[in-house]
């Protein structure tokens, strides 16, 4: 006589009342049923807390690999608009250092502040067949605006991951549109569908703690005191990372050195 | 011919037939010596024989009757007149017979007793081997009736209860379903196991009588061949689409249309007679309704006892008392019921649809 | 020859009637033989499990048709032919939605001797006149009153029950005048007072103000058709009334309405 | 139950003259009370068979979404189909309509442009509410029992209808206030 | 009867008297009484007593159901969970709003106190006015009803006998005259009313608004304190409306089910539709938020594609016993069927919930790692399965390792065996290599498709192997016998170079069909597809230059059946293709040498078929007068009929001979007593033995003592784990019970027929098609490289073109810069028209005939050659002759082509949104959300502007007819 039988027996012998709720209570309510799950938003980030700075160099050891001619026979325009320019992947500047390095903070900040994102849109021209600048960095929902400098057909063509692909034809010179990414993603990049040589780079962050070694191969980033992270990446040779602290009116310095790989 | 079906068909409309066969009932039963004798009965069943032919002719009447079903009602238009009749003429000449001082019929032979076999044994037999003969002819004459397959999309009109509940369904016009339906044949069925218990008169006891037990008869009779026979007759022939009433000889036309001009007793009372505006309150919009039924239920027991029904009170005791003049009371609430709905129009005593209580 | 001639004259009927009346098989079952004798007369009717229904002497005036109308042997004898048929149609008759109509059409068409359909049919219906017609003819000779009295609510019972019964035919063809009929019948049920969720005092039967008990799927009308509507469990549940459970009830009540007519002096008479 | 005479006989000498009886009645008392338990509990689970648990019959009541999803004046016909029933909410709440013409069964459809429901079979025409105004059709189009369920949704019980020619368009049931 | 005494002579003892009867005494006093009454109620007692018990026990336990369980602890949960949302409803109330509101409350009542008098002036007018306006009412229906009834009088009249019409007539006129003074009466006094309810309204309306505005605000909390009361109305009447007797009225633990009217119970024989109760218990099943709930109560996971009551599947039209399998009707855990995944869940409900394997169920539930079998009930069409991976891959499997050779399966009876032609072994192999392959195919190469015959679980002991090696020998040999002369149309020409060829496979497009080596595990599970060709390792060791150079070069000239297209490699780079792939060798098998024949075990095999149809003595005599030569034929011949080597491939003398395995059109339903388990230590479960049978076909002969011909025969595929579940997931899915048609997913027959000759042609090794394909893409980095992707194709082109283009796609490069060749695959008249359908069906374009004739206006036509400069189309695409000056690589297609190449619609749908057809395209967006990039032409209109496009690239630059604007 299984287990179920003899239950129903000794319970007839009872007389208990039967509709009394004994039913099991292994059965419990799932963690956090109430709450619903709203996005964190925290405090605005104040800037003027960021008393601290961080600046350095991007050094290059060894002589710069030659660049090659690009060769624009495809559009007349580009021809002689853009004659002798060069590819712009591996610049140095006469003074040894590596310009067109984006550099930001990957980790030590506060995570649970609002950043807000600047006001001012980052402008991306086209001027001789060739994006200017060549690598920079803006923040995510920045407004980007794409301008075509040249009297020439140039597609601007963004290829992220996570964020919607952006893809403009700029037929006509002095066009501008704006666009915005909302998702913060790693370095990724942007090309012209018509010019194949044409390309650059750019990364969309949730802070406002990156910059880029621009021309001059320096950089300076303000920010709150703390420890950070710092990363340093480029387009040929890859990322670097490093760690400093800073106290508040103070300025570290870290720099990165980077070398053409043996052949 | 037609101007004679057209005559018919108004006479037959419920509330004349009712009426009128009413009235024959008890003129008969008063002038039972006339009515119940052979020779009435050698005119009457006849005439209803041709009466019934002729008819045929008219397809009408014909498509009612000889719709297979409706056989053993055609049946029972001969079989329940020729039974009453035949009980009457006995009570009749037993009647006759102990005012003249001679022992009843049955009396002759009481004494004298014989053998079971053959006698009893034998008859039975023959009635056994007659009565198959009956039903077989019947059987192989008349196919039993199969309609098509059920559909419950499908309502028929009309769609009527069996014909042996059509009595039921026709008190449905007047009566709302609880009380048709449920309480009203509780009553029956009560009524008629408590009848040996109520009717204390030693008299007529296994002999045909009408004189020693004219109360019982009638109330009887009249609550068996009026309310219930007549009723399953009206139900079975007159009604056709949407319950409407159809003569006879009337094609059963369902676009016909009926009036549905009936108005409660608290419509009556507070708008007809008082000209204001029918109270929200339940209780006082239908306060009316309740003081009549309670007066009809309560009122007469006592006023009868004092008069008519003094000698029953008396010989009855009062708790059998109490139950007869209930149960007749509700017997007769039928007719009253019938008569108020031709004469005023009247739909309910009590209406209260919110809780299903109207009476 | 002559015993040729000889079995010729032994197979004549008269021997032949005698031989089998000598046979010991014979006497073991008719034990009174062939009631020639008033004796015989007496004791076949004592011995016969089905005769002693009657008595052995009856009297002349309880047996006349003028006062019986044998109402009442007619109605016990057409309950006997409906058992009967009703019983061989169970033989062909399958109680399911799919197949009830169908059945009834095979017993029309191709079943043999499908006509047992029509005799049961017939058979019910005079078999509730005749209940009507002994009702008035007892009702008419007073034979209801003591020490009948009993015997009378018992009669009034089998009445109903015959109602039921017929009732609870009809609906078994599954068809249209069928299905509707009884939709119509049952639809009173759905009126009972607190028992019939239409019916008045059933919205007084609640738990709390908002858990009604009596609803269409819990009054009397759904325990009488077993749903809401006269669907496959009310043809199953009236096919179970109609050929077991009523049948059963009337003729245990038809036994002791017999027993009570000899137990309550016979045939009535006047004293 | 045979009704307990008194002895006849004198008692035993020794044997108290009520001790048969009250054990004697225990047990006798206690039988027949156990037995008649018994036979009610019996009844009443006979009686609870009758019930059937489970339905096998297409369900009669049906959800159909929410009140907000109906304009006013406009019929919907969502469920015309699946469960012949129209809904149509006006000024003061919301009614289901049987999509059953009373003259032959036939269904109707609503024509917007004339603001009416006109049968195919035989030219009947019904106004938005239900009422009959042309063709042969006896009396209004039937409205169903609706009401509002707990969450939100409107409840229609084709199992309750309401006719108007008997009055019984006011019934509780027949509107929902909404 | 005999009179002595029946026990021996001995007298019986005398009868005593019968005891003194005094009647006066009492019943239990008496002498002549057997037992002592007082016993007799103890005893009656004592057996009531049982019967009581025994009689509440069997109403308690049919009361005692599981479900009761928990269906009580989902309402406790469902309480709580109100009581939460409650909470949060309470806190959600705006308290200020509230607050505000109640004053104004307030002070609405004072106005309304203020003037009260008039107010109860004007309801009292309203009562009397409606008072009134009931009576006048009930007069116009009265009258309308007499109206109705006189009208049909005087109809009927007038019909049946029109004498005496007239006297109606003039009642129904009368009569309707006093409808119309009632009705205007009626709708004066219904205008009344509504003026003075509008005048009250005026009073009291403002307070009437507030209040409804404060139950607004509340109106959420309110109803889920609606929703808490009705779950749980009380301990004691919940406990009384499920008390066991009483709760056949309205009760709120019920059993719930679902009726499926045309899904029926998998039972022989019978059409019973399936009534399934598994919301007894599952009871939050399709209620969204109920994700996270404990078993049973959590929701269905993808609620929009199953359960979901807009789902494609809704719970309503296909309950769960269709997909889940298991008892329908069943509300008891275990003779549900379910069926636990794993040995430590089984262990978990043996303890929880009693849990056995009901022997009796058919059809236990399904695993969730098997559930996608179900699918195949409806989803019967040759296409891919939404959201069935494994499925799609067990059909590829199927189709590619040819199962349907040997066993007949429904939907493959008219496929070509996948294996090549044998008859022409000998010009193509040599002995030595045919031998060592068929002793183990996956030793050449690992991703061998060929099944291994020998050597196997049950016969690759020692033993066995002088008679396996004789067997090979002898199937090779009676090969080699029989086959035919198949010369090369031409030698290979010297100068192949191996690296250019490499380069070549790796670009041209072989590597869409065809892998070198193993291939990489893919997330998609795809990578079965890239064994549709044969894997090309070590094809050095197997074939020569010449024939592989003939083979690459034209295909269709040596094997006229086979599937392999050509490329049209010209003879140089067919050389190069040639020499690379003859130097993927395989050294070590080369060296491997195949044993020698042992005469012995031939003679043994031979005996074997000798002995079929002769007595033992006979063969013995047949094979001493046999040569080797014979011997070695006849057991040969032998061979290939048992071991059915002609279901995957075309030998002379077998091309009609029947499928030797068993037969597969109903596995999903095949009784379980009809499984040879063997000795094998495994559930004994349908798809239990399936898996065991497809991971080792030979596993059931272990410990078996067998002849050698009556061993297990199916070869060994060496599939892996994912691949033997995507098989077994067919196998189980191929059920019996029947699903009505409309219930099935049938799609129309021109997408079916398309979706089979895809498959067949393995169309998505290159293209992405439906959603699915584009397998080459992992060995291409370079995105613009990729092969197009194929959607909205049908759109796209015209039927004409297409139907061209497939049948001769080496006429036009349509794209340039592609390295990626399409191949011609032969396709005959018939097969190109069922991809032109097949493409025309998936978008519903109109097919075959379409009308390309354009109506536009010149001004239009002028419009279009400014945009086609201003947006310098030229930059990229060459127009006819002038050909932009870039490298081959940046080209676009030539705009020349698109007059008789595309639709006209579909140029002005692709030019507004080129990534909305085929995403990562380098065609420029000229219209952001439909706004022109190109101002100032036609005004900045698009639709304008896209037909101006049109019109230049049909007419100016194609020569398309132009409709005679008249």
């Amino acid at each position: 006589m299984n287990s179920k039988r003899a239950l129903g027996l000794a319970f007839a012998l009872t007389l208990a009342a039967a509709g009394c709720g004994g039913g099991g209570d292994e059965f419990s309510l799932p963690d956090g049923a109430g709450s619903g799950g709203a996005a964190p938003t925290g405090p605005a980030y104040d800037p003027a807390t960021a008393t601290a700075g961080i600046s350095g160099s991007i050094l290059f050891e060894g002589d710069a690999p030659e660049m090659s001619l690009i060769q624009m026979s495809a559009d007349p325009y580009c021809l002689d608009a853009g004659a002798g320019t060069r590819t712009e992947e591996v610049l140095v500047t006469d003074d040894g250092k590596l310009r067109n390095t984006m550099i930001f903070i990957r980790s030590g900040h506060d995570t649970g502040l609002f950043y807000a994102p600047p006001a001012e849109p980052v402008v991306l021209d086209q001027q001789g067949c060739r994006y200017i600048p060549h690598v920079f960095t803006m923040m995510m929902n920045q407004d980007i605006t794409f301008r075509n400098s040249d009297d020439t057909l140039h597609n601007i063509h963004a290829f992220p991951m996570e964020n919607m692909q952006i893809n403009v034809g700029q037929a006509v010179q002095g066009m501008e549109n704006t666009d915005s990414f909302t998702i913060a993603e790693g370095p990724f990049a942007i090309r012209c569908d018509v010019h194949r040589w044409m390309n650059s780079f750019t990364a969309v962050f949730d802070h406002p703690f990156h910059t880029t070694s621009g021309d001059t191969g320096d950089y300076t980033i303000s920010v709150p005191p703390g420890t950070y992270e710092v990363v340093a990446w480029h387009e040929r040779y890859g990322e670097m990372t490093g760690s400093v602290t800073v106290a508040a009116g103070e300025t570290a310095e870290l720099s990165f050195t980077y070398s053409e790989p043996a052949a | 011919m037609e101007t004679i079906k057209d005559i018919i068909n108004t006479l037959t409309a419920p509330e004349i037939l009712i009426t009128l066969a009413t009235i024959l009932l008890f003129v008969s039963a008063k002038y039972r010596h006339v009515f119940y004798t052979n020779t009435v009965a050698l005119v009457l069943f006849p005439a209803m024989f041709v009466f019934m032919a002729i008819s045929m002719f008219d397809e009408d009447f014909y498509l009612i009757v000889t719709k297979p079903d409706n056989v053993p009602i055609v049946g029972m238009l001969f079989l329940i007149p020729f039974f009453t009749w035949f009980s009457m003429r006995e009570a009749v000449r037993n009647d006759r017979r102990t005012d003249s001082g001679t022992p009843l019929i049955e009396k002759e032979e009481t004494a004298d007793k014989v053998l079971t076999w053959p006698d009893l044994v034998y008859t039975e037999l023959i009635a056994i081997v007659l009565l198959t003969v009956l039903l077989v002819g019947w059987s192989i004459l008349i196919p039993a009736p199969l309609e098509e397959s059920a559909n419950p999309a499908a309502t028929p009109n009309p769609s009527k209860a069996p014909w042996y509940f059509l009595g039921l369904q026709e008190m449905l016009v007047y009566f709302d379903p609880w009380l048709a339906g449920v309480v009203f044949p509780g009553l029956i069925i009560v009524g008629l196991m408590a009848i040996p218990y109520i009717d204390t008169n030693p008299k007529g006891n296994g002999y045909y009588t009408f004189k020693e037990r004219s109360w019982e008869i009638m109330t009887f009779l009249f609550g068996f061949l009026i309310l219930w026979v007549l009723l399953v007759i009206l139900g079975t022939f007159l009604r056709g689409p949407n319950w409407n009433f159809f003569g006879p000889y009337e094609y059963w036309d369902t676009h016909k249309l009926e009036a549905l001009v009936n108005v409660d007793l608290s419509d009556y009372f507070w708008v007809r007679l008082l000209g204001m505006g029918r109270p929200d309150n339940i209780l006082i919009r239908e306060s009316v309704g309740f003081l009549v039924v309670l007066g009809y239920f309560l009122i007469p027991p006592m006023v009868l006892a004092r008069t008519i029904f003094k000698r029953f009170y008396e010989n009855l005791g009062p708790a059998r008392y109490h139950i007869m003049v209930f149960l007749l009371l509700c017997m007769a609430s039928l007719p009253i019921k019938m008569v108020l709905r031709w004469l005023f129009n009247l739909k309910y005593i009590i209406g209260i649809p919110e809780f299903f209580f109207n009476i | 020859m002559s015993q040729l001639k000889e079995l010729l004259t032994s197979l004549s009927p008269t021997k032949l009637g005698e031989a089998i009346q000598k046979s010991q098989i014979y006497r073991s079952v008719f034990r009174v033989g062939v009631p020639v004798s008033d004796r015989k007369r007496m004791l076949v009717m004592l011995g016969n499990v089905f005769l002693h229904l009657h008595p052995v002497k009856v009297r002349k005036s309880g047996i006349r048709l003028r006062f019986t109308w044998c109402m009442g042997g007619i109605t016990f004898f057409l309950f006997l032919v409906l058992t009967f048929t009703g019983l061989l149609l169970m033989f062909y008759y399958r109680p399911t939605i799919e197949y009830a109509y169908v059945d009834i059409i095979d017993l029309r068409e191709q079943v043999p001797l499908g006509i047992m359909r029509e005799i049961h049919r017939w058979g019910a219906h005079a078999m509730v006149i005749s209940v009507w017609l002994h009702m008035v003819r007892v009702f008419m000779t007073g034979s209801y009153k003591p020490p009948r009295e009993f015997n009378w609510g018992v009669g009034v019972i089998l009445l109903v029950l015959t109602l039921l019964l017929s009732f609870t035919g009809y609906l078994l063809p599954w068809d249209q005048l069928a299905m509707w009929a009884i939709t119509v019948g049952s639809n009173m049920a759905r009126a009972t007072p607190f028992a019939g969720y239409e019916g008045p005092g059933a919205n007084l039967l609640t738990l709390g103000e908002n858990i009604p008990l009596i609803s269409s799927t819990s009054d009397a009308r759904f325990a009488l058709l077993g749903g809401t509507r006269v669907g496959e469990m009310a043809l199953l549940r009236f096919y179970v009334l109609h050929c077991v459970g009523l049948p059963l009830v009337a003729g245990f009540l038809m036994a002791v309405h017999f027993w009570r007519i000899r137990r309550d002096g016979g045939i009535s008479g006047p004293l | 139950m045979s009704k307990v005479n008194p002895p006849l006989r004198a008692a035993k000498p020794g044997e108290p003259a009520d001790a048969g009886r009250r054990s004697f009645f225990s047990w006798m008392s206690l039988a027949w009370v156990s037995f008649t338990a018994s036979m009610l509990a019996a009844g009443t689970a006979t009686a609870r068979f009758m019930f059937p648990n489970v339905l096998f019959e297409p369900p009669l009541t049906f959800r159909a979404g929410r009140p907000e999803e109906l304009q006013v004046g406009i019929v919907d016909e969502r469920f015309k189909d699946s469960n012949q029933v129209w809904l149509v909410r006006e000024g003061g709440g919301i009614y289901a309509l049987s999509t059953t013409c009373t003259h032959l069964g036939c269904t109707p459809n609503w024509l917007s442009a004339e603001q009416k429901f006109k049968c195919p079979c035989h030219g009947s025409g019904f106004y938005i509410t239900g009422i009959n105004f042309e063709g042969p059709a006896p009396r209004p189009l039937e409205r169903f029992a609706i009401s509002l369920a707990d969450d939100g949704q409107l409840v229609i019980d084709k199992g309750r209808k309401f006719q108007q020619e008997k009055g019984q368009w006011e019934l509780p049931g027949a509107y929902l206030e909404f | 009867m005999s009179s002595e005494t029946p026990n021996g002579g001995v007298p019986k003892p005398a009868i005593p008297p019968p005891a003194k009867k005094d009647p006066a005494l009492n019943i239990s006093q008496r002498g002549d009484r057997l037992y002592d009454d007082n016993g007799l109620h103890k005893w009656f007692a004592i057996s009531s007593l049982l019967l009581f018990v025994f009689t509440v026990w069997m109403i308690v336990d049919d009361y005692n159901r599981d479900w009761r369980r928990y269906q009580r602890a989902f309402t406790r949960l469902s309480v709580q969970q109100t009581e939460l949302d409650i909470a949060a409803a309470e806190g959600a109330i705006d308290r200020t709003a509230g607050e505000a509101i109640l004053g104004e409350l307030a002070a609405a009542q004072g106005d309304i106190d203020g003037n009260a008098a008039t107010i109860a002036e004007i309801e009292g007018r309203l009562n009397a006015l409606n008072d009134e306006f009931y009576s006048t009412n009930q007069a116009y229906l009265f009258a309308r009803a007499e109206y109705d009834v006189e009208r049909y009088d005087y109809e009927e009249t007038l019909a049946n006998d029109p004498g005496n019409a007239e006297p109606l007539r003039v009642a129904a006129e009368n009569r309707l005259a006093e409808i119309n003074e009632n009705l205007e009466a009626v709708e004066r006094l219904q205008i009344q009313i509504d003026d003075t309810t509008a005048e009250l309204e005026v009073y009291i309306g403002e307070r009437e608004r507030l209040e409804a505005d404060f139950l607004a605000l509340r109106a959420e909390f309110d109803r889920l304190g609606g929703v808490r009361s009705t779950l749980d109305p009380g301990l004691i009447r919940t406990s009384i409306r499920n008390a066991p007797i009483l709760d056949f009225m309205n009760p709120s633990e019920t059993v719930n089910q679902i009726q499926l009217q045309n899904l029926h119970y998998d039972a022989p024989f019978l059409q019973v539709p399936r009534v399934d109760r598994c919301t007894t218990c599952h009871l939050g099943i399709n209620q969204e938020a109920l994700g996270e709930w404990p078993q049973p109560f959590t929701a269905h996971p993808r609620l929009d594609v199953f359960v979901g009551a807009d789902s494609p599947h809704p719970m309503d039209g296909f309950g769960c016993t269709t997909c889940h399998a298991g008892l329908d009707r069943a509300v008891e855990f275990s003779r549900a069927g379910h069926v636990p995944e794993n040995e430590e869940q089984q262990a978990d409900w043996e303890n929880r919930f009693d849990w056995y394997l009901d022997h009796f169920l058919e059809t236990p539930m399904l695993p969730m790692d098997r559930i996608e079998a179900s699918c195949l009930k409806c989803h019967t069409g040759a296409g891919d399965v939404p959201e069935a991976p494994a499925l799609n891959m067990g059909r590829d499997l199927i189709r590619t390792y040819g199962c349907f050779g040997c066993h007949n399966m429904p939907g493959y009876e008219d496929v070509r065996r996948v294996g090549p032609d044998l008859t022409t072994i000998g010009s193509k192999l040599d002995e030595e290599w045919v031998k060592k392959w068929l002793a183990d195919p996956r030793a050449f190469k690992s991703e061998a498709r060929m099944p291994k015959f020998w050597f196997n679980s049950n016969n690759g002991g020692a033993e066995f192997e002088a008679r396996n090696n004789a067997e090979i020998t002898a199937i090779t040999e009676f090969l080699f016998s029989r086959s035919q002369d198949n010369p090369l149309a031409a030698a290979a020409p010297a100068g192949g170079d191996a690296a250019r060829g490499q380069a070549l496979v790796e670009s041209v497009g072989c590597l869409g069909c065809h892998a070198v080596g193993p291939i990489p595990e893919d997330p998609a599970r795809t990578q079965h597809r890239r064994r549709f060709g044969y894997n090309l390792a070590s094809q050095g060791s197997k074939t020569s230059e010449d024939w592989l150079y003939n083979w690459v070069r034209d295909p269709r000239a040596v094997w006229h059946d086979t599937n392999m297209p050509t490329l049209r490699l010209t003879d140089a780079e067919a050389a190069d293709v040639a020499a690379y792939l003859v130097s993927l060798t395989n050294p070590e098998w080369e060296t491997e040498a195949f044993p020698e024949l042992d005469e012995a075990a031939l003679d043994e095999v031979t005996l074997e078929f000798l002995r079929t149809g002769s007595t033992g003595i006979q063969a013995q005599e047949a094979l001493a007068a046999m040569s080797l030569e014979e011997k070695i034929m006849t057991t040969g011949e032998g061979l290939i009929a048992r071991y059915g080597c002609f279901g995957c491939h075309v030998i002379e003398g077998f091309e009609t001979a029947q499928p030797i395995g068993t037969e597969l059109t109903q596995p999903g339903s095949k009784l379980l007593n009809q499984f040879d388990f063997g000795f094998l230590d495994i559930e004994h479960t349908r798809t239990e033995w399936y898996a065991a049978k497809m991971a080792d076909p030979r596993i059931f002969d272990v410990d078996r003592v067998k002849r050698p011909e009556e061993l297990l025969r199916m070869p060994d595929f060496g599939f892996d784990e994912t691949e033997v579940g995507a098989i077994v997931m067919i196998l189980t899915g191929l059920v019996k019970d029947q699903v009505t048609p409309d219930m099935r997913n049938v799609l129309t027959a021109d997408i079916e027929a398309g979706r089979g000759l895809v498959a067949q042609r393995n169309c998505r090794g290159c293209h992405e098609i439906e959603g699915a394909g584009g397998d080459i893409r992992s060995t291409i980095d370079d995105e613009g490289l990729w092969p197009p992707l194929l959607n909205t194709q049908g759109a796209k082109t015209q039927p004409l073109w297409l139907h061209s283009f497939l049948q001769e796609p080496g006429e036009e490069t349509l794209r340039p810069w592609l390295s990626a060749r399409m191949p011609t695959f032969y396709l005959d008249q018939a097969e190109a028209t069922v991809l032109g359908k097949y493409f025309s069906a998936i978008d519903d374009a109109p097919y075959p005939f379409i009308d390309t004739a354009i109506a536009t206006t010149d001004e239009s036509l002028t419009a279009g050659r400014e945009l086609f400069e201003l947006a310098q189309c030229n930059l990229c695409h060459p127009a006819g002759d002038q050909i932009p000056d870039r490298d081959a690589a940046d080209l676009a297609p030539d705009l020349a082509l698109a007059a008789e190449r595309l639709r006209p619609e579909w140029v002005e749908d692709w030019i507004l949104d080129p990534q909305a057809i085929a995403p990562g395209t380098r065609m420029p967006a000229f219209y952001i959300d439909g706004v022109t990039q190109l101002p100032d032409i036609l005004d900045d209109d698009t639709p304008r502007q896209l037909e101006a496009f049109r019109d230049h690239l049909f007419l100016t630059i194609g020569n398309g007819q132009r409709v005679a604007d008249n």
